[in-house]
């Protein structure tokens, strides 16, 4: 699974993508939140604020509560603020 | 006839001018075009800004740029679409982001090209980043109101 | 900062991006940029369009404009705006009006746009006539939705 | 008082402007269109929708009650169809 990360969450985890592999109790955006956070400080900070974090599914918007499936790209960044 | 959709993501500024001629081409039944321009301005909380960088998402910015153009086709008689958003380092002044709207009549004309902004604003994957005159280097925060301007929107 | 107010009504064809240049200035602090222009439509009544004649009243047309944008600038925290009307003989896809708004934030750069559209509409002596094919000219008739369109700006 | 004409109520009546004295009786402006009315039937062609004319005076728009008081110009034309 390739993780993309933008802007300030970006930022904090110190890289701007990875390849993962979750174990398979990990099945939605949440536990996969729960599960990066385990990973080191630099998650814990990226995903400190949870609700304010945006997720993206394959390049489509996705809330928490989402599947991973068939997630092939998954994508955490802040509110976009382009326009 | 065909009602062109023009979304671009470039770094270089863009003419308005250059734009709506390339986007209306030689129809002659289009009677209002609209355009929005948003600039980067000077001040942001109080203190100077020197630079601004935006930072988006390739891929998923384009299939945001085309469902949101589509939606906006679907719901005005729209003769042609265009966006156009800058991304890397801008100066005060500069221009972000080009939108422009073709239509028959005014009000098609102006009610897509503010829904275009208020979609963008809120779903299309881009980032600001102002620096200050302090060096100090800030992520922009989104905006309630961008949120709430969506919900005039809902069918 | 004063907030320019450019009103005028020429028989040449404008440059949006030039106007929109004269129009913002040195300013870093303007947001939003919108425009509107109307253009002539090629076909009326299912009749094609060979040529349409701009008339208005000198002094009056001034005047009127003037109050349209006034009252803009006192409903809206506008930095500037620009109504340019053509007049005399244009063809199908001729530009007819334009109208610049600059602010800070986009909802009011885009409401005292179709302001100033609507008023403009409805109450600046300006008179269209079309000349068909067939060699017939006929005065444009009032369309209701342009006064309808009023209500919405009520207090 | 000068009157001024545009549009078709200009085409119909001939001409676009002229200054003409009406009677002391004639006090606003729905009977100044009456009086002028009784000078040919140009203006009573230019008149006949007389709802749809629109007035001005000194170059802001009134209604067809105003009083001719001040009035130095007075206009007649269709709907304006501007923008």
């Amino acid at each position: 699974m390739k993780l993309m990360y933008f802007a300030w969450v970006r930022e904090k985890i110190g890289i701007n993508q990875e390849t993962v592999s979750p174990p398979e109790t990990v099945k939605t955006i949440s536990e996969l939140i729960t599960w990066l956070e385990s990973r080191g400080p630099e998650y814990r900070a990226a995903f400190e604020n949870r609700e304010s974090i945006r997720a993206a599914i394959n390049q489509t918007h996705v809330d928490h509560h989402s599947t991973l499936e068939a997630a092939a790209e998954v994508a955490f960044f802040p509110p976009v603020t382009g326009g | 006839m065909t009602a062109p959709r023009i979304n671009r993501v470039q770094s270089n500024p863009f003419n308005i001018t250059e734009e709506i001629t390339a986007l209306r081409g030689e129809r002659k039944d289009i009677g209002a075009i609209v355009t929005f321009t948003g600039t980067v301005r000077d001040t942001a909380a109080g203190e100077k800004i020197t630079t601004m960088a935006l930072e988006h998402y390739p891929g998923m910015t384009e299939q945001e740029l085309e469902h949101i153009t589509n939606e906006a086709h679907s719901r005005w008689p729209l003769q042609g679409s265009t966006i156009i958003h800058r991304i890397g380092d801008l100066s005060p002044g500069d221009d972000i982001v080009l939108v422009i709207t073709l239509s028959a009549h005014r009000a098609a004309a102006f009610e897509a090209a503010e829904f275009l902004m208020d979609f963008l604003k809120s779903k299309a994957p881009f980032w600001k980043k102002e620096t200050g005159e302090s060096g100090n280097a800030d992520w922009v925060d989104a905006r309630d109101t961008d949120t709430e301007a969506l919900t005039r929107w809902q069918k």
